[in-house]
């Protein structure tokens, strides 16, 4: 409780945003944490003499990974949560950028992120020393072609030649994901569809008829679903699953500080995932989980981005 | 008939200072009348009251017999056409032409803007700008940019635009403060000449008083924003026109 | 006699208005909060600014390589921002004049005018793209309606907050000969806020060619594309390039900006 | 007599000089082209009217449930733009000063302050951005760094365009007391385009207010982010209220800018 | 000592207007002269070029025999400081008030600007403005805005600014264009008691040929930019100031 009041006062106005949610579900979370939270002190004190670089506040921030929106303005309880699982005081940047997140860690201004699994190829590209630890797995998550109901369009044969809506150069599940399906397929991208990058305005574009085609992320399809009802849109394809989202290390950490983390953010994944879950509309996590994440998982995303052509120097 | 009728006009500035105070006086058509005062007697808030740029505290005004106190803007428009002005600080467009800012005294008549620009203008008005430019004496300036002229020349632009205009009645505020002896006097007959053979009416501030002697019919003055002298040019002595200037007061820094 | 005049020597100061010490109490108050807030502290900026050139110099020097491409990309984003910002300019001139003190023939449609330009600046450019794509479709039109609709929300504001500075002088001049408020408008109002308007104008056009990112949202292309595509590829020396030539051409705006006022100032 | 003087009279048009041609025939062809480009049918209008007013309704009602947090965000953000504005403006004058034809010391200082200024006003915000972050770290110090910027880019140019059309006589009465540049401006420069400056500094703190978005860049939050929230997650409604909210501030500081102006102009 | 000598000085504008051409002359210290001159026979373009606004073609201009004719604005600076200007048109800080912009005169002496910004300014300062607005009869309108003034106010406001400067040399652009003849007088006397006393020197433009022979010991007459005429008050017949107007100048229309 302590830290958490500490890092309220230093962010005065974040509080403002938030107060009245953490009022109200603090409680519990802190009650079911209690046990936790006292064997984690036990071993901490344990290794009290490799602590020594260990930072007294850790600089988080979220890049506003897709789906997970929501946690950009309302981080409050994820943050307490966090501050009381770890016993570290937390700053929280909602940051709207993953360019600037990934600079941000590159000149070491933060020492964790929360990215996408694009962004983290990126960020690993620059900065190469920086991994992944906790990975959060989602039931579903990967990229979907949706075609109008009453288009001719069955099969990725037949959206040959049509225009394509995509999101922004880089999106994990708007076009990276889209993109590495495709090529897969053995399409080649420049000369058999037109790919629009339309950003926010793909989805009006999409049911406005402007394109043929939509190439998102599956819960894109849903949310359409809810907004306008069954019997318009179909689902052309779906991709497999994308890697996780995760939380990225910066390597000024130290490691064993890393790892304390890694294993307290596995052991109170609930609580933590509670504390996503309270802000909003994040009903895909509510089947979601921590697992332990390792460079590796992020191969396919590398291959998507070279033969995308969006190679880094 | 009265060319412009001023009841009791009454002007009190939203600080307090009082302008004027309930001055009356008429103006027959045909007459040329002139209006003295010391610096600060009110003269150039009469004409604004007159024209319609402020309007009285309390009092009437009326031009031919029509009350324009208070009327909007869109309802006096048509009456200003016929009252023509020259403004103490001349008030040119000054990064335009001597010869537009001349062609624009023509709006009144012509309201389509085209027609008195100086490329489309009729040749019939370019003309006429022309000949009301020669008659202060600057036709051959007529293509310079109005900011590029001397002070008196700037006053003869003024000068210009109002004779552009054709007015009925024409208000004066000091049309000859700038101008040279010769072209003063030159004004001067010109603007008694109309008055003369148009029967138009004039009313003009000056503060010559020995031109005003010469020309004005009849001589109005204002002290401290009252009315002190209305009578024939005949019946006014030289001491009445310095008590104009002093009377009631003592010394320079009193006069408001 | 000095000292009667003495007498009416001004006050060094004057007690302000209740509402204008009000207003200075709010804004030094949330002056102060803004401050606390910003957390200054300058213990990291030093390696902070060794990072900062660390980061300039890789972009160091300008990679020229897709030049050709890249410039075709500024001159379709110019074509597009000279007609949206030629159309904006035209309306706001006359919305303008709706919406200033001294020109507008009503107070309540001056006070609406002002609204309805304030709101047209306040809607955010990505719901104006939303908007136009929905009615007119994805493309350079959509893009040239975005950029209509920012210039009216910039210009009309320039220009009727310059309006209401014009002395008023030669206007009376004009209203005196029985000029029609359309009159007095073309013939004073115009030429005398001539040089601001191009100024301002110009600026429009500018403008628009740097918030070019929007044609990218319509699918028009341009240069917006061109550099957030650099910056997701951390390209630098890239992104370097596109700024440099967008550089370029807002600087000859402002020269030609610069010439023709320099005439009619 | 009158044919002497008809001599004078101005000719209709004058042959424009051959770069004005040049000017105009370059603007009229990029134009064209532009025109060209947009490719305007109407066939799909209507339906896309239809659509228009389908997605437009889907905002309505404003969603006021998240109002407290909403407003928050706006305090916040408004806190930090008001002082981001502050600096840039403190700092847009004397910049204006070395950068405009009549006040700079320097024709070639002159150059090098409107280039910077130029170059401050191209380089995006997502560079400042990540330049800020940086140096100075993540928050709402880089965020206010960014706006100050952002503000010097804008209203040093505008500031500048203003002091260069204040009429050049009381300056001259003011030099001929044998007063310094500084007195001149002071004196002269300053009280005189004093009502544009409050129009061009208010404006500028609702443009910061407006762009709120760098600070959800930089990781200051702020409403930035809660609008940018609301559309990536299509709260439509929630969005709407945002803007009702930034148009309320927006109108807000406008009346103030026209209460200052109204005593000093 | 000559505190003013003008050496052939030619001055053409741009398009090619000939203001003034090889105009010389010599003003000794402690002397009071008048200018004379028709509209546009470059007066004001005269004194433009001693105070430095506008640079001669030809010609040099010496001011106390130091030459100033091309010096840079920054050495110029300390000897336009002992020139006191009244320009033609006021040129007032027209959105500040009457106190601040004779407080401004002082701005020469004093170069930190807070000493001569009203609500900072010395208690000396503050009284001498005041002595200098009571001259021209202004005191009871320290406190007003400079443009809420009537033209001649505004025009005395000016004048008043030019004595807070206790300037060595005096260039007056018609300074009494827009006085009442009361005040006109009372100026043109304050003037020339100034040179009396102090020794001071004063050069004057009029165009009132009357007060021109009655104040100026010496007068000085341009003709469309040529030295016409340059005597002693004594030696010049009223025939001599008609043809300075007339001579060479068939029409109006021919006024340059
Ligand atoms: N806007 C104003 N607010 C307050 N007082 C004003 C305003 N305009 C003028 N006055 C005052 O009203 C009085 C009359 O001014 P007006 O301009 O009518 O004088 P005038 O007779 O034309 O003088 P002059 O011969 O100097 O032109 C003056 O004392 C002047 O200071
Ligand atoms: N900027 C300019 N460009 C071109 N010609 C000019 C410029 N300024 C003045 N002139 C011309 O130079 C001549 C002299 O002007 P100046 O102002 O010196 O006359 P003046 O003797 O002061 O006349 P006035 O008694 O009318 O004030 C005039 O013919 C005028 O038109
Ligand atoms: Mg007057
Ligand atoms: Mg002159």
């Amino acid at each position: 409780g302590e830290e958490g009041e500490n890092a309220g006062a230093e962010n005065g106005s974040d509080n403002n945003n938030s107060s009245s949610n953490v009022a109200a579900e603090n409680e519990d979370n802190n009650s079911s944490n209690d046990s936790e939270n006292n064997t984690a002190n036990e071993e901490n004190e344990t290794a009290e003499a490799d602590r020594e670089d260990w930072p007294e506040t850790l600089r988080f921030a979220d890049t506003g990974v897709e789906g997970m929106e929501e946690l950009q303005r309302e981080f409050g309880p994820f943050k307490e949560t966090l501050e009381d699982v770890l016993d570290i005081e937390v700053e929280f940047f909602a940051v709207t950028d993953r360019i600037i997140g990934a600079t941000a860690l590159e000149y070491d201004q933060v020492d964790m992120l929360l990215a996408g699994p694009s962004e983290y190829v990126q960020i690993n590209n620059t900065v190469p020393e920086s991994y992944p630890f906790v990975g959060i797995e989602r039931s579903e998550y990967h990229a979907a072609f949706i075609v109008h109901e009453d288009s001719e369009y069955e099969t990725l044969d037949d959206i040959v030649g049509t225009s394509i809506a995509m999101k922004d150069a880089g999106s994990t599940s708007g076009h990276i994901g889209p993109s590495s399906i495709l090529i897969e397929e053995g399409y080649d991208l420049d000369n058999d569809f037109d790919i629009q990058l339309l950003d926010s305005v793909r989805i009006e574009a999409f049911k406005n008829h402007e394109v043929d085609v939509l190439a998102t992320g599956i819960k894109d399809y849903y949310e359409m679903v809810e907004e306008d009802g069954e019997g318009h849109y179909r689902l052309l394809h779906e991709g497999p699953p994308l890697p996780n989202d995760a939380f990225v290390a910066s390597p000024e950490l130290p490691e064993d500080f890393v790892e304390e983390v890694q294993t307290l953010m596995l052991e109170n994944q609930e609580d933590i995932l509670d504390s996503i879950l309270v802000t909003g509309e994040n009903d895909k996590y509510i089947e979601a989980g921590f697992v332990s994440a390792e460079d590796a998982d992020y191969d396919s995303m590398r291959r998507a981005y070279e033969t995308l052509g969006l190679d880094f120097e | 008939m009265n060319a412009l009728s001023v009841r009791e006009v009454t002007k009190t500035f939203k600080d307090g200072t009082n302008a004027l105070e309930k001055v009356s006086f008429d103006i027959k058509t045909g007459e040329g009348v002139v209006l003295l005062g010391h610096n600060g007697s009110g003269k150039s808030t009469m004409f604004k009251c007159i024209s319609g740029f402020e309007t009285p505290t309390s009092g009437e005004i009326f031009i031919n017999n029509q009350e324009i106190t208070r009327l909007s803007d869109r309802r006096y428009r048509p009456l200003r056409k016929n009252i023509g002005m020259v403004f103490q600080n001349f008030h040119l467009i000054y990064n335009l032409s001597v010869f537009q800012n001349v062609l624009f005294g023509a709006m009144g008549q012509n309201r389509n803007f085209l027609k008195v620009s100086a490329p489309f203008a009729s040749k019939l008005l370019r003309e006429k700008a022309m000949a009301c430019l020669d008659r202060v004496g600057l036709a051959h300036l007529a293509s310079r940019r109005s900011d590029q002229l001397s002070g008196g020349q700037q006053q003869r632009v003024a000068i210009a635009r109002m004779l552009m205009q054709d007015p009925e009645l024409i208000l004066a505020d000091e049309p000859i403060a700038s101008l040279d002896p010769k072209a003063g006097r030159e004004v001067m007959e010109l603007l008694w000449e109309i008055v003369d053979e148009r029967k138009l009416t004039v009313l003009c501030i000056l503060h010559q008083t020995e031109i005003a002697m010469e020309f004005g019919e009849r001589l109005i003055g204002l002290n401290k924003g009252r009315l002190v002298l209305d009578d024939e040019k005949n019946n006014i002595s030289k001491n009445d026109l310095n008590s104009l200037y002093y009377d009631g007061i003592e010394e320079l820094s009193d006069v408001q | 006699m000095t000292n009667k005049s003495l007498q009416h020597m001004p006050p060094r100061f004057r007690l302000p208005k209740i509402i204008t010490v009000a207003g200075i109490i709010v804004f030094i108050s949330l002056f102060a909060l803004g401050m606390t807030h910003a957390n200054i502290s300058f213990d990291r900026v030093f390696t902070g600014i060794a990072n900062m050139f660390h980061f300039l110099w890789s972009a160091f020097p300008p990679d020229p390589s897709r030049i050709s491409a890249i410039s075709g990309a500024m001159y379709e984003t110019f074509q597009i921002a000279l007609v949206g910002t030629t159309f904006g300019v035209l309306l706001s001139l006359p919305i303008a004049l709706l919406a200033s003190r001294n020109t507008s023939p009503h107070s309540i449609i001056r006070v609406v005018t002002r609204g309805l330009v304030s709101t047209l600046r306040t809607v955010p450019d990505l719901i104006w793209a939303l908007i136009f794509v929905i009615s007119v479709g994805l493309g350079p039109l959509a893009g040239i309606l975005t950029i209509i609709v920012d210039t009216i929300g910039f210009c009309a504001r320039f220009f009727s907050e310059r309006i209401e500075e014009i002395q008023k002088g030669p206007s009376q001049a004009l209203e005196s000969t029985g000029a029609t408020k359309l009159g007095v408008i073309s013939g004073s109002i115009i030429p005398l806020g001539f040089p601001s308007f191009v100024a301002t104008s110009l600026f429009a056009v500018e403008k628009s060619i740097r918030s070019a990112v929007i044609l990218g949202l319509v699918g028009a292309g341009g240069i917006g594309v061109e550099l957030s595509t650099a910056f997701t590829v951390r390209r630098y020396d890239e992104a370097l390039m596109i700024v440099i030539l967008i550089l370029v051409v807002v600087i000859a705006v402002e020269q030609i900006s610069s010439a023709i006022r320099k005439k009619v100032i």
